[in-house]
């Protein structure tokens, strides 16, 4: 048994990677809580591709206005410095590759870094992808936040993906709660093990052959 | 006004406002889940008793009302969307299982892209969005320098059901926070639009310099009274709102 | 010799085709004089394609604003109603459909109501097309403002422009300071004549078969 | 601030706001004529010294500054706009009758939505504009739903300079009347998009339903000053405007 780090610690990790000024969507669910473990004070302009820039926090229970709500139909509040703008203006941002980040969700992940993330293919499953597919192609640095195993213990990073795709080629790198892996031109490589892992380990697990960068990136740090 | 009758385009009810939406017509919707949706119009063509419509919108219906109401009266036989499936969506849920509606799927920003590209007078596109994945199959791809696109076409529709702020006579529009969402570019995308309103300000009470919709794009506007969370158009929180945290 | 009306006769005959409510763009040249004509209180929305609809007149000379100017790039002012909007929005309304009408010069018109009015393709000339091309394409009806006959008393009605075209098919209805003619899928119809012109004497002088629909469109409105 | 920067884009001078352009760049001006010429901009670039420049622009130069003077330098190696002649463009007609500058004559609402479609990923689309011309002439057309179409394909820039009104540091901008015109999509289709306005603001201070341009398309911005008609935003008239009225 491998250890494993929270959805909580996860997140904080990916916070960590957020620089001041960066412009960055947060997909629905476990990338969300990434906004929690910014430091107070550092300005991350959050946008929410129905057509906000400047997101703030949820409001308070009597506060809760039904016109400012987030792409998961949260309410949310505005910050000092909030634009707002239609549908496709919103998406233009998005595929125009002016988004600096954005932290999806994943089904699967492959070794060349197609994403899965909108539908698991079951025949009887009602299809609905939403800005999914714009998400996957429509920031500088797509990153994917999620469990490394399914809970039957599958990996979630594998050689072809076996669901239907969000997008070709487009993820930069997978935060997972056992480490976390560049998207390179050779396949996947870790940058960082948590916990007791290690790369062989996570060979196994996935089935992938994985390059060791964590030895490597610290060593290019030093030399910079 | 030397006896001109001058431009207006707002109308008294919402009746008025729905009137001669045909059979079969191609209908955009607003709003974005509960946010922009415009309710007492969907209402009102509930009323009126157009059937065999194609409904574009975002979703597909939340809850038992709006959208979702126009769906379980039968009068919807296609729906073109992003997200039918929420949580709340068991209207469309039911009917899509029984095989009684027509599903297209659209991602999101092709979605609005290509309503945009109906206003715009763009034919068609080259999008990256959705390339090699199920929902750009037996579309016509290209590379571009060096990044791959899927072409989209442009989505029209017969009539747009909107709902807005704030308009004037001539219908110059301005929306409130993110419930802007899809009015702009469906408003500009049908052969009628037709919008809903909290309130009717006189002509030259629009800033200029912040109307969203300019009112060439509009053909019939109707006031319905101001959301329940505000007043004088201020926000006054929302204790009282119903449904309002959904 | 036939008899003409004067460049502000014909403005004032195009105005009384305008209904109110029209939005309308007049392009550079004669067909602005259009505006001068509309009656005082007939709220007709006039665009202008470098991003406003609701222009009105020249201001006084002290009133003189650098940042509102027509397409032209003459000084104008706001009406109340205006709305300013950026230079793809503005050419998305024309292309879109959505102007009522438009007016526009002409060089040349050929009965198929292509039209040719931005380049004489002189070898030596510089090539400026602005917004000639959307324009031409860009209103529900487009109207062509014009003398029929050059200075050198050549016709600008024609069975195929010579010069470079602006837009194929595109005309719908040419004022000239001769006669009112639509065009048809047949060719161009005379529709109203004035002074003392007659169809068989345009006939001649634009070397062009023309229909006569000046009684035939008095009967229909009779019939109506 | 807790330590923490914030983030500001604000830069001192235009010298330090143009700096860095290289020689080759491909710059986009925005402004119709002179509404809208980021003039102190302009200056600053031609003091700066880039060659061997491209620029996008709708014009080519009014008479002998702003654009007209860095095409007198002959920084400009070739432009790319839809209205080169006009009656003060004599720096530019001299030029290109001497054949020291090559002309991409492009109509101008292609123009617009070239810089557009760059903007907004979109890789090419299909436009009735020009179809049949000789400004069409080798490019792909298409019959879609009974009309043609002509391809055409986005249009970036390295550089946007652009002139707006009024700035946060964040780089929100609003404009002022119809010298909005090229700016916002300029600032969206160039990798780094440098902006003149008269003031900035406090950041909340302009509006965030009225925002033109948000603050991600703009890279940097620095305040020239009151333009010489306002006095605290307020239009005092022309009297002794140069030029207003050429």
């Amino acid at each position: 048994m491998t250890t494993t780090i929270s959805r909580d610690q996860l997140a904080a990790r990916v916070a960590r990677d957020i620089p001041e000024g960066a412009v960055m969507n947060l997909g629905i669910g476990a990338p969300t809580r990434v906004a929690n473990f910014l430091p107070a004070g550092l300005e991350v302009i959050l946008h929410t591709e129905n057509g906000m820039l400047g997101m703030g926090p949820e409001p308070a229970a009597d506060r809760i206005d039904p016109d400012l709500i987030n792409a998961g139909k949260q309410p949310v509040t505005e910050l000092p410095g909030t634009a707002y703008f239609h549908h496709a203006d919103s998406f233009a941002m998005m595929r125009g590759g002016h988004l600096d980040v954005c932290v999806l969700g994943a089904f699967q992940v492959s070794e060349r870094g197609d994403l899965a993330n909108w539908s698991t293919g079951a025949p009887d499953s009602i299809p609905a992808v939403g800005g999914a597919m714009d998400l996957a192609i429509g920031a500088r640095q797509v990153y994917v936040m999620t469990d490394l195993l399914t809970r039957a213990g599958q990996s979630k990073l594998v050689k072809e993906c076996s669901y239907p795709l969000t997008g070709v080629g487009c993820v930069n790198r997978i935060y997972t709660d056992h480490a976390i892996f560049d998207v390179t031109p050779t396949g996947l490589a870790v940058i960082e093990l948590f916990g007791d892992n290690t790369v062989s380990q996570l060979s196994a697990l996935t089935g992938l052959d994985l390059d060791d960068a964590t030895i490597t990136d610290v060593n290019h740090k030093e030399l910079a | 006004m030397n006896g001109w009758a001058m431009i207006s385009k707002v109308k008294d009810s919402v009746e008025e406002a729905v009137s001669g939406i045909p059979d079969g017509a191609v209908v955009m919707i607003g709003g974005f889940g509960r946010a922009g949706q415009p309710v007492e119009l969907i209402d009102a063509l509930l009323a009126q008793g157009a059937t065999e419509l194609t409904v574009i919108n975002n979703n597909a219906g939340n809850g038992d009302t709006g959208l979702a109401a126009l769906l379980a009266a039968r009068r919807v036989r296609r729906i073109i969307c992003s997200f039918p499936r929420q949580s709340d969506s068991h209207v469309f849920d039911a009917l899509y299982r029984a095989g009684e509606i027509e599903l297209e799927l659209v991602p999101q920003g092709n979605l609005a892209e290509r309503i945009r590209a109906a206003g715009a007078g763009i034919g068609a596109f080259f999008t990256p969005t959705g390339f090699g994945t199920a929902l750009a199959e037996g579309k016509e791809t290209r590379e571009i320098d060096g990044r791959q696109y899927v072409l989209e076409h442009a989505l029209r529709a017969d009539i747009a059901l909107v709902s807005a702020f704030r308009a004037d006579r001539w219908g110059n529009l301005v929306y409130r926070k993110t419930a802007r969402n899809f009015g702009p570019i469906m408003a500009a995308a049908a052969t009628t639009t037709i919008v809903q309103v909290d309130d009717i300000l006189e002509l030259g009470a629009v800033d200029p310099e912040s109307v969203v919709t300019p009112g060439l794009y509009v053909d019939r506007v109707v006031a319905v009274g101001e959301r329940a969370w505000l007043r004088d158009g201020e926000f006054v929180g929302s204790d009282s709102i119903e449904g309002a945290a959904s």
